[in-house]
C-alpha cells in the first residue's frame, strides 16, 4: 500500500481485526443474568492500564457515575477516547485516571467554559496526546465495530490535527483521490448509560445515539448503566426498539439518576449550579480538594452524590427544567 | 427405534454439532431446524442470528424468509443486516450452516451458475450471505445430500469459500485467520477437513451406509479419518422434537 | 494505490464522492408537504435508464406496489440492485425493466424455490450481472451513505465472487492485510415501504432495518411507500423513533397494504398461496400473460389488485397470521 | 434606531448571510443564535443540523451543549453523530459556522494549543465537530471578535481547514472538492477570500469602523474587495427577536 503521509501521534490500541476476533472469539454468548453493583462492575471490567471509552456527548447520557466509581477505585494509566468528553473527562482528569489520550473535543464543557482541572492535568505533560475529530473518532469506533482496520474519511486531511493524529492518507483504488484512513479503535472497556435495560443487558434509550452504537460493539467490554430494569419479556414484545443487544454486555448496574449533574433526555436536565460550581472551586485546589472529598472520595455511591446535593427535590427540579414543564401556564 | 427420513437424520446430525453457548448464523430450511433442534435438546443458550437482523428471537415456526417476521419474533433485538454481519466479521458468530449446487473437496460452494457466467445454462441466487457467512463464522457447516453431480472435482463457480486450494491458500486470500470449514454432513456420512492438505475426509458414516457407498455418490476422491464412526440415528426425543414442535406442518422434515 | 487484483465484472455506477456530492448540494432542504399518489411518484422520480434500489429484503417490507407501477408504465433499460431481491425481482423480470444487475440473492424466494421467470431473464443473456454478497452491497451503500469512495471489508476475497465483482483487494496501511474495497454504491432512485410517515417524508418502521436506513442516505432520489400516513406532530413528539429523515425524501404515497403479497411486519404475514400461483404460471407463458393482465396491468392501482385477490377479507386473515393469533386457544 | 452590541451585531450579520431553503450545522452560542433567527426572519425552512444527532429541532431555547435535549427537541429525527457527518459528508449541508482562538488569512482556525503540541502552554479543547463540518459543508463561516491576537500571521496549530495555503492547495489536500470558507464576520467587518489568492479580504465595514481599524486588530495584511460595503447594523426586529425570544436570558447577547 502506498501511503502518502502519516501522522506523528502515537497510535495506542491496535487496529489489527484478527486480534479483535481472537478476542471476540472468547466472549460469552449466553443470555445469563448479569445485573451488579456499579462497584463490582468497575472492580472487574476496568483495570489499570485499559483503554476506556465513554457513551453519551457532553454531559448528556454521559455514565457520570460509573466515572466516579473509577476515580473512587483508584483506576490510573488508562487510555482514554476523549470524544466530546467534558464533565466525564472532568472527573477522570480530578482523578488522574488516564495518561493517554486521544482527543476530538477535551478540557471544556462546551457553553459553559473551560475545565481548569482538565486543562492542567492535559497541560502538565502527563498525558501522551494523540489529535482526532469528533467524526473520525466516530470512524474509528465504525471501522472496529465492522472488524476492519480501517475506514477511510474525507476530512482531517491537510491540518496539523491529521498531523498529531496517528491516521494515515492512501489513495483511492477507484477514483485515485486522497482519503484519510481512520484506523479501528476497540476500547478495553466502555461504558454506556441509559433509559432501560433489561437483566441480560438488552438495552434502550431515547434520543440521539451520538455514537454509542458502534461503540457498544467496538468495545471488548461493555458495562451499563441503566435508570431503571425493566423484564426482558418488555424487551421481547418490541424488540424494534433494543439498541444494544445483550451478547455486547457484560454488566447491568442499575444506577438511577446515573448521569447527574449531566442531562439525561426526557428524565432530568443538567444541574447548572452544581457544574458551575465543580469548574470554579478546580481554580483553587484547596477548595477542590474539600469538594472532591465531600462529592465523590466519600460518598459510598451516587445515591449518596445526589443526597448530598438536593436529593430527590433536586431531581423533581431538574425534571420539570428538562419537560419545560416551567413554560407552561 | 423410531424410523426415520434422511432430511432428519441430517438435521438431527448437525444439531448435535452446536456447542450449547455458542453462536450460529442460520438460514431458512434444514439449517433452522438444526438450530431450533439443539436450541431445545443439547445447547438451550444457543445464540441465534438472522443475517437481515434478526438476533435471538424466539422461533414460533420455520422462516420463510431469513427476513420474515418469524426471525424476531420475541427477540432480544430487531437489527440491520449490518448488526448481524458486523458481528460475524469481528469474530462473535461461531457457527453457520451452509447448502450450495455443487461442493468440491476443499468445502468450497457454488450457488452461482452451471455453465458460463455471461450466459448461464443455470442460474442460481448467488451468494446472498453465503460468502458473508463462510468467510467470518469461526466454523462453517454444510448440510446437504450427497451425489456426484453436488460433489464435484470442479465448481462452475466458486461463490463461497471453504479451504479454497487447500493448504495455506485460505490464510493467504485475505479472508479472516483461523476460520473455515468444519463439518459437512449429507444423508450418508460426516465429513471434516485433514488438517494440512485441507482436503474432506470422511469421519463417520450413517447406519446402512459404507465408505464405498460414500465414495461412490462422490465426484472426488475423499479421504478417510485415522477412525471412522458410526453415525448415532435419531433420537426418539429428536424425531418427537422435529416432528411435532419444530416442523409439525412437514415443510423441511417432508412428511 | 497499489491495487493487488480487481475483479472483472462492469461497475455500473460512479463511486466518485465529489460527483455525488454535486448532486446532493441540488436535493431540496425544505420541509414541504410531498405527498403524491404513487403513479404520480413513479412518473416523476424513476425514469428509464436509472439505477433502482428497493427496500425490505425477501419479500418482506417491501415496495411491491412500487415494482408493480415501475413495470405499469414501462420502464426500462434500468439497474437493479439485487440485495436479496425475491418477489420485487420476479415483477421486474416480468416486465425485462432492468439490463444491469448487481447480484447478492436474486432469481430466488428463498425456502419458496426459485422464480422461472426471474430465472429465464436472468439466463437470457439480455442482463450484464456483476456478483456481490448480501454484506458487500450493504457495504456498498455504507460508503455512500458515508459519502466515500469506497470501505474495506474482509470477505469475497478468494472466489470467483470477486473475480466476477467490480471490487477491488487492496493491502491495509496499518496491518499489511489483504482487504477487499467496496465501491460506494449511490442509487438513481429507491423506494422503501414503511409503517408510518409524516407529508414531509419523515418515516418509522417497526421489525429490522435490513440496509434500508444506509439505502435512504445512499440514494440520490427517494420514494416513501407508507402504510399510512401520521400527523408531523406525532414526529415531533418522538423523534426518537424517526428512522428515516424527511431531507432524505421525495416523494410520499400513502399505500396500504403496499408490501403485498410480501410481509409486513406486525401487520400483515405474505400470501403463500398467491407468491405459489406466480411461480407456477410463470412456467407457461400463456398463463403468465393472462396472470399478469389480470393482476398488474389492468390493475389501476395497488388496491384493485388486491380486490382481485381476496380484498379485505384475506388481509385480515393475513394479520390473524402474521400475528399468530391463529395459534391462540 | 435601537441601540445594539457587538454581538447583537456580529449574530444579525450572520443570520443574514444563510439561504432560505438551505442547511446548516450549528454549534452552541452565537453560531446558534444565528441560526434561529434566520429561521425566524429571513429562512423560515432553514434545516438545522447538529453534530450529535439533532436534525431539524423545534429549538425552544438556547442548548447549553450541541447534544442536549434542546437539539432535537420536536426534531424531525433524534438521530445518531453519523447521521449528520455523513450527511454533511454527502454534500447535503451548505453552511456552518465556527470560531477559534486563532484564525490566518486563509481561514484557518486553530482551537487545539497555543505554544507546543507536546507540552502546550494553553490547551484548547481540539477540533471537536469544527474540522469534519470545514471539511464537509460548502460555505464555511466565522463568528469571532477581531483583535491582532487572533488574527494571526501563522497559528499555532492548524485544527480546521480553511483554505490552507491558499491558492489551490485545498484542493490538492484530498479535501471534498469545492467547499472551504466562505465569510468571516467580526465586530468590525465583513471578510470574504479573493477567489484566486485565496486570501481574505474585507467586503464589507460595521458602522462607525474605517478599514484602517479593521486592518489595526489583524495580525495579516488585508485585501481590500473592489466595492466594500457598508454593513447594514441590526434592525428593530431582529434586535427584538434576539432579546425577546431566542435568548431572553441574555447568555449569549450578554446583555
Amino acid at each position: 500500500m502506498n501511503i502518502i503521509d502519516q501522522g506523528i501521534g502515537p497510535l495506542f490500541m491496535d487496529p489489527d481485526p484478527d486480534k479483535a476476533r481472537a478476542f471476540f472469539r472468547t466472549k460469552k454468548r449466553k443470555m445469563k443474568n448479569k445485573v451488579m453493583e456499579l462497584k463490582d462492575a468497575i472492580k472487574e471490567f476496568v483495570h489499570d492500564g485499559d483503554y476506556l471509552g465513554m457513551g453519551g456527548f457532553g454531559a448528556n447520557r454521559t455514565p457520570v457515575a460509573a466515572c466516579h466509581e473509577i476515580v473512587r477505585q483508584g483506576r490510573k494509566k488508562m487510555g482514554f477516547a476523549g470524544h466530546t468528553a467534558t464533565h466525564d473527562m472532568e472527573i477522570l482528569s480530578a482523578g488522574e485516571v488516564y495518561d493517554r489520550l486521544d482527543v476530538a473535543y477535551v478540557v471544556g464543557l462546551e457553553a459553559r467554559g473551560l475545565s481548569p482541572c482538565s486543562r492542567k492535568y492535559v497541560e502538565s505533560g502527563k498525558v501522551e496526546v494523540t489529535e482526532w475529530t469528533n467524526y473520525s473518532l466516530t470512524a474509528r469506533l465504525k471501522a472496529a465495530a465492522m472488524g476492519v482496520p480501517f475506514v477511510p474519511i474525507r476530512n482531517i486531511m491537510g491540518t496539523d490535527t491529521f498531523k498529531y493524529s496517528a491516521s494515515k492518507i492512501i489513495e483511492c483504488p477507484y477514483t485515485g483521490k486522497k482519503l484519510a484512513a481512520m484506523p479501528a479503535l476497540y476500547p478495553d472497556v466502555s461504558v454506556i448509560h441509559v433509559h432501560e435495560a433489561d437483566i441480560y443487558g438488552n438495552s434502550r434509550f431515547k434520543g440521539i445515539a451520538v455514537s454509542d452504537l458502534d461503540l457498544a460493539n467496538a468495545s471488548k467490554r461493555l458495562i451499563i448503566t441503566t435508570e431503571k430494569l425493566i423484564t426482558h419479556d418488555e424487551i421481547a414484545r418490541d424488540p424494534s426498539s433494543t439498541r444494544i443487544p445483550f451478547h455486547l454486555v457484560d454488566a447491568v448496574c442499575e444506577v438511577p439518576f446515573g448521569a447527574y449533574p449531566g442531562t439525561m433526555p426526557y428524565e432530568y436536565f443538567s444541574d447548572e449550579d452544581h457544574l458551575k460550581e465543580w469548574m470554579s472551586v478546580e481554580k483553587d485546589s484547596e477548595k477542590f480538594k474539600e469538594f472532591l472529598d465531600k462529592n465523590l472520595y466519600t460518598c459510598a455511591d451516587h445515591e449518596e452524590y445526589i443526597a448530598r446535593n438536593g436529593g430527590s427535590a433536586k431531581m423533581r427540579e431538574l425534571r420539570v427544567k428538562e419537560m419545560l414543564i416551567y413554560k407552561e401556564k | 427405534m423410531t424410523q426415520y427420513n434422511t432430511m432428519e437424520l441430517m438435521i438431527s446430525v448437525a444439531s448435535r454439532e452446536l456447542d450449547n453457548e455458542s453462536s450460529v448464523g442460520v438460514g431458512t430450511g434444514a439449517p433452522c431446524a438444526a438450530a431450533m433442534l439443539a436450541q431445545k435438546l443439547s445447547a438451550p443458550d444457543l445464540l441465534i442470528m438472522f443475517e437481515a437482523g434478526g438476533i435471538s428471537p424466539q422461533l414460533p415456526e420455520m422462516p420463510i424468509s431469513v427476513g420474515d417476521s418469524r426471525t424476531f419474533y420475541k427477540a432480544a433485538m430487531a437489527g440491520s443486516m449490518a448488526d448481524t454481519m458486523e458481528a460475524c466479521s469481528r469474530g462473535f458468530v461461531d457457527y453457520t450452516f451452509l447448502g450450495g449446487a455443487q461442493i468440491d473437496k476443499y468445502g468450497n460452494l457454488n450457488s452461482t451458475v452451471i455453465g458460463d457466467h455471461k450466459k448461464p445454462k443455470v442460474r442460481f441466487p448467488g451468494s446472498g450471505g453465503a460468502n458473508d457467512f463462510a468467510s467470518f463464522c469461526w466454523k462453517m457447516m454444510v448440510i446437504t445430500p450427497q451425489n456426484s453431480k453436488r460433489f464435484v472435482e470442479k465448481l462452475d463457480f466458486l461463490t463461497t469459500p471453504g479451504w479454497l486450494d487447500g493448504g495455506n491458500s485460505r490464510a493467504e486470500s485475505g479472508l479472516p485467520v483461523g476460520a473455515g470449514p468444519y463439518k459437512i454432513i449429507t444423508d450418508m456420512a460426516i465429513m471434516d477437513f485433514e488438517p494440512d492438505s485441507k482436503r474432506m475426509r470422511v469421519i463417520s458414516i450413517h447406519p446402512g451406509k459404507t465408505f464405498e457407498d460414500v465414495q461412490e455418490n462422490c465426484g472426488f476422491e475423499l479421504l478417510k479419518a485415522p477412525v471412522i464412526e458410526n453415525t448415532i440415528p435419531p433420537s426418539d426425543e429428536e424425531l418427537r422434537l422435529l416432528r411435532e414442535e419444530i416442523d409439525p406442518t412437514g415443510v423441511i422434515i417432508g412428511r
